[in-house]
């Protein structure tokens, strides 16, 4: 079954206005850039991007043009502002947040692996010990009055907070090596969040740098295992400044 | 009304200080700020960095040609790999974390008080009920013994070492051990143990930047670094 | 009192009615006995076999110089590797299964009932309430759909689709088609829709050996082999 | 830190009468046989054996041993039993399990993956579909009067059951590569459960049929990193009838 698909534009073509996407990343580090530029090329609007780590302040300028373009309609992540207070006033997406025109959720960031892991392996719910005696054990937002607390258990005599799955419509991933059949290999830390949003969603698209042929990846080798992934398009290398701010 | 501040030590001293602690075979995850400082007193040790990203064995920075645009560390600098450097997804990077794997994690702060309850993710003043939470809740609830590496006072000279906590806590009773530019504090259950001073200072004058009552170790000592 | 029982399609036969159902494209898990015998069936398809072990396309059985004994499949068959062929650990196996992953699961059964309840893992003559559950009860659980391929009867020509199960259950109402040596039948939140019998049959002689009553589907034909 | 030691004898020395020790392996297929056999020199007693797949089947000699030096208090597995039940009535530990001597404790195996994964990752307890609808929804084990309920939630309109991690005092594991830092490698479909036992458990011991350099195993090619392997043995890589029954 060979996944590859000649545009990115046909990579995302039945993605509809509201979708919800996972896109991975920690910071600027295995981003799904050439993807995240196709669905701003694509003007697909009210989208719910759920993060991990940082990659929208990693891929700043598609951020800003996300946000311009008024794309977005909510965004969940464990660490989504600038770390500068000030810098954070000038950028448009805080605004867009402050503003109330953007949602914006937050979750510790291993929750927010959990919750994904969770979503791709059938697991509806589990039990955490991230952020009890915090303001995590409520669903926090930027919503001044709704802040819902969550479930929690004592188990052992320890107390856990009860944290959901999820499943997003759609995946973004972005891979060093991908095989026409699906099979992914991540290079280094790029892999972060790609491999679990891949599990996670109901379709995942995948953005390789190298598309080769089934078996030039050894089994043992295989990071993301094909059945995981519906699509795949060929991208060059991307090239960006690694900081952030 | 602020107490009197006092100038303490460089950070770097600080983070000398806390890597003391760190022994060989030890894993152990460095947040940001002060505790990043402390990788450069460690080289030469048998210790493994964790890096939440999904590392473990993380090198020294990269420059030049040795930087790797997939090669980062949770702070988002290039760094180098060293033979025996493992990746992993992020499920498994955090799951080594809240699973009780890591043996030390030293993380900086904005409050502490006298439970162990530390504040380090946000600060109300910048008027969101959001902020950064990054990974440095599941590094308390997991990590085997937490630290916490910072300042004393803030640069205003206001207590950062407080009976209640003003800002959003991070965790509960986790932290084990303080070390600031004056003291290395103890945590225990029966309040904070001041184990060791500032070259030059006395107890007395580390209790006039702190809010809560000190207990003092009777073999407080001053720090040798 | 038994009902007369019907020699029917051989097994292999069994397998070959359901390869059809299958796919280009599909990942398709298969169950011990029956099931397994549907890969002969589906060679040239581009089908991915998953075995629970851990391992996506898995080959043909393997013999002489190709067994390798760190490549089995989940009935502990030396199997053979093929191009794309991945191995993953169990947690990562199962996290697929129960996960949705999966297309199509075909299990053996030793009776199913007319709400697509079906008993597979224990049989109580044995004398124990422990058993032999294996993976069965996550392929239930996480397949897309799930097939049961089996003898209508038993070897002593009792009836194994009945109406209430007396063995424990594997899954409850998670079975959509089932495939025996004499019918194929749909399970349906109306009931048990009879959809092709073995040529030479007619309807009336399935319902003879079957003890729910089966809705005869208008268009019910002799099955195609 | 160089985690490799001479002997399996001095590998599993701390080993106590009472230990809870996880097994992997899915029938013959990545057991780890050299230490179990240094667990049958040992003698130790009154053990727990926790397992996935039936590798107590697969190394069946020692099985026998272990029932026949009486060593085993309990084993816990979704499949341990000889599928056929005329072999399984000459088999000494099904006639343990039959005169209440050895305790058998049943969960199916994806529950056992997960309880293993979650002990390993700070989860106390997550909620699973497997087994409702089936006895599976009690603990099951060879008890006439003993069938405890599992705790049930519906979510989204379905019912889950309740599981809870385990954490086991031991792993043993079996690998085809360790550096000497205790990053392993598996082959092809050995991996099965020693990647998550070695997470689960307090201490984990690994053989290995071949002991690299640190950086002979890339980083991306490391199946087990090195933070949940306390100790190393080099074994000879083993031989066995793949078959069971």
């Amino acid at each position: 079954m060979n996944k590859v698909l000649p545009s990115l534009e046909e990579a995302i073509a039945d993605i509809k206005d509201g979708a919800v996407i996972a896109i991975p990343g920690f910071f600027a580090c295995g981003v799904p850039r050439a993807l995240l530029q196709a669905l701003i090329k694509k003007g697909t609007k009210n989208l719910t991007l759920t993060c991990g780590c940082g990659p929208l302040l990693g891929a700043a300028d598609e951020l800003k043009q996300l946000t311009l373009n008024g794309q977005l309609k909510k965004v969940i992540d464990s660490y989504g502002l600038f770390r500068s207070a000030s810098k954070g006033m000038q950028d448009p997406f805080e605004q867009a947040i402050r503003a109330g025109k953007i949602e914006f959720e937050v979750y510790p960031m291993g929750t927010m692996a959990e919750k994904y892991r969770a979503g791709g392996a059938g697991i509806p719910a589990f039990y955490t010990p991230t952020g009890v005696g915090s303001v995590m054990e409520n669903i926090v937002n930027e919503i001044t009055d709704k802040r819902t607390p969550k479930e929690t258990k004592v188990i052992n005599g320890n107390k856990y907070i009860l944290e959901y799955a999820l499943q997003p419509d759609y995946a973004f991933v972005h891979a060093k090596y991908a095989d026409t059949e699906g099979n992914l290999r991540y290079s280094k830390t790029a892999r972060n969040f790609n491999h679990v949003m891949a599990t996670a969603a109901k379709i995942t698209i995948a953005e390789a740098e190298n598309i080769v042929e089934p078996g030039k990846i050894d089994g043992d080798d295989v990071h993301t295992p094909g059945i995981y992934v519906k699509r795949i398009v060929k991208v060059e290398r991307p090239t960006f400044a690694i900081t952030i701010d | 009304m602020s107490p009197t501040k006092i100038e303490g030590l460089p950070r770097e001293m600080i983070a000398l200080r806390v890597s003391r602690e760190i022994q060989d075979g030890m894993y152990v995850n460095l947040g940001i700020g002060i505790p990043t400082l402390i990788s450069n007193w460690i080289e030469g040790k048998d210790v493994y960095l964790q890096a939440e990203i999904g590392m473990l064995k993380t090198g020294a920075l990269a420059d030049g040609d040795d930087v790797d645009q997939d090669l980062i560390n949770a702070s988002c600098q290039a760094v180098t790999a060293l033979p025996g450097s493992s990746y992993f997804d992020i499920a498994e990077s955090f799951g080594m974390i809240r699973g009780g794997h890591i043996d030390i994690a030293v993380m900086g702060a904005l409050q502490i008080n006298v439970r162990g309850d530390y504040a380090g993710w946000s600060n109300p003043s910048r008027g969101l009920f959001v902020g950064n939470v990054g990974g440095s809740m599941d590094l308390c609830a997991g990590a085997k013994k937490l630290y916490i590496a910072m300042e004393h006072t803030t640069k205003d000279g206001e207590y950062k070492i407080v009976n209640e906590l003003s800002y959003p806590s991070t965790a509960e009773g986790r932290v084990s051990m303080l070390f600031t530019d004056l003291a290395v504090i103890d945590i225990t259950p029966k309040g904070m143990v001041l184990k060791e001073v500032m070259p030059g200072l006395t107890p007395e004058m580390v209790q006039s930047v702190t809010e809560p009552k000190l207990i003092i170790d009777p073999n407080c000592k001053e720090m040798e670094l």
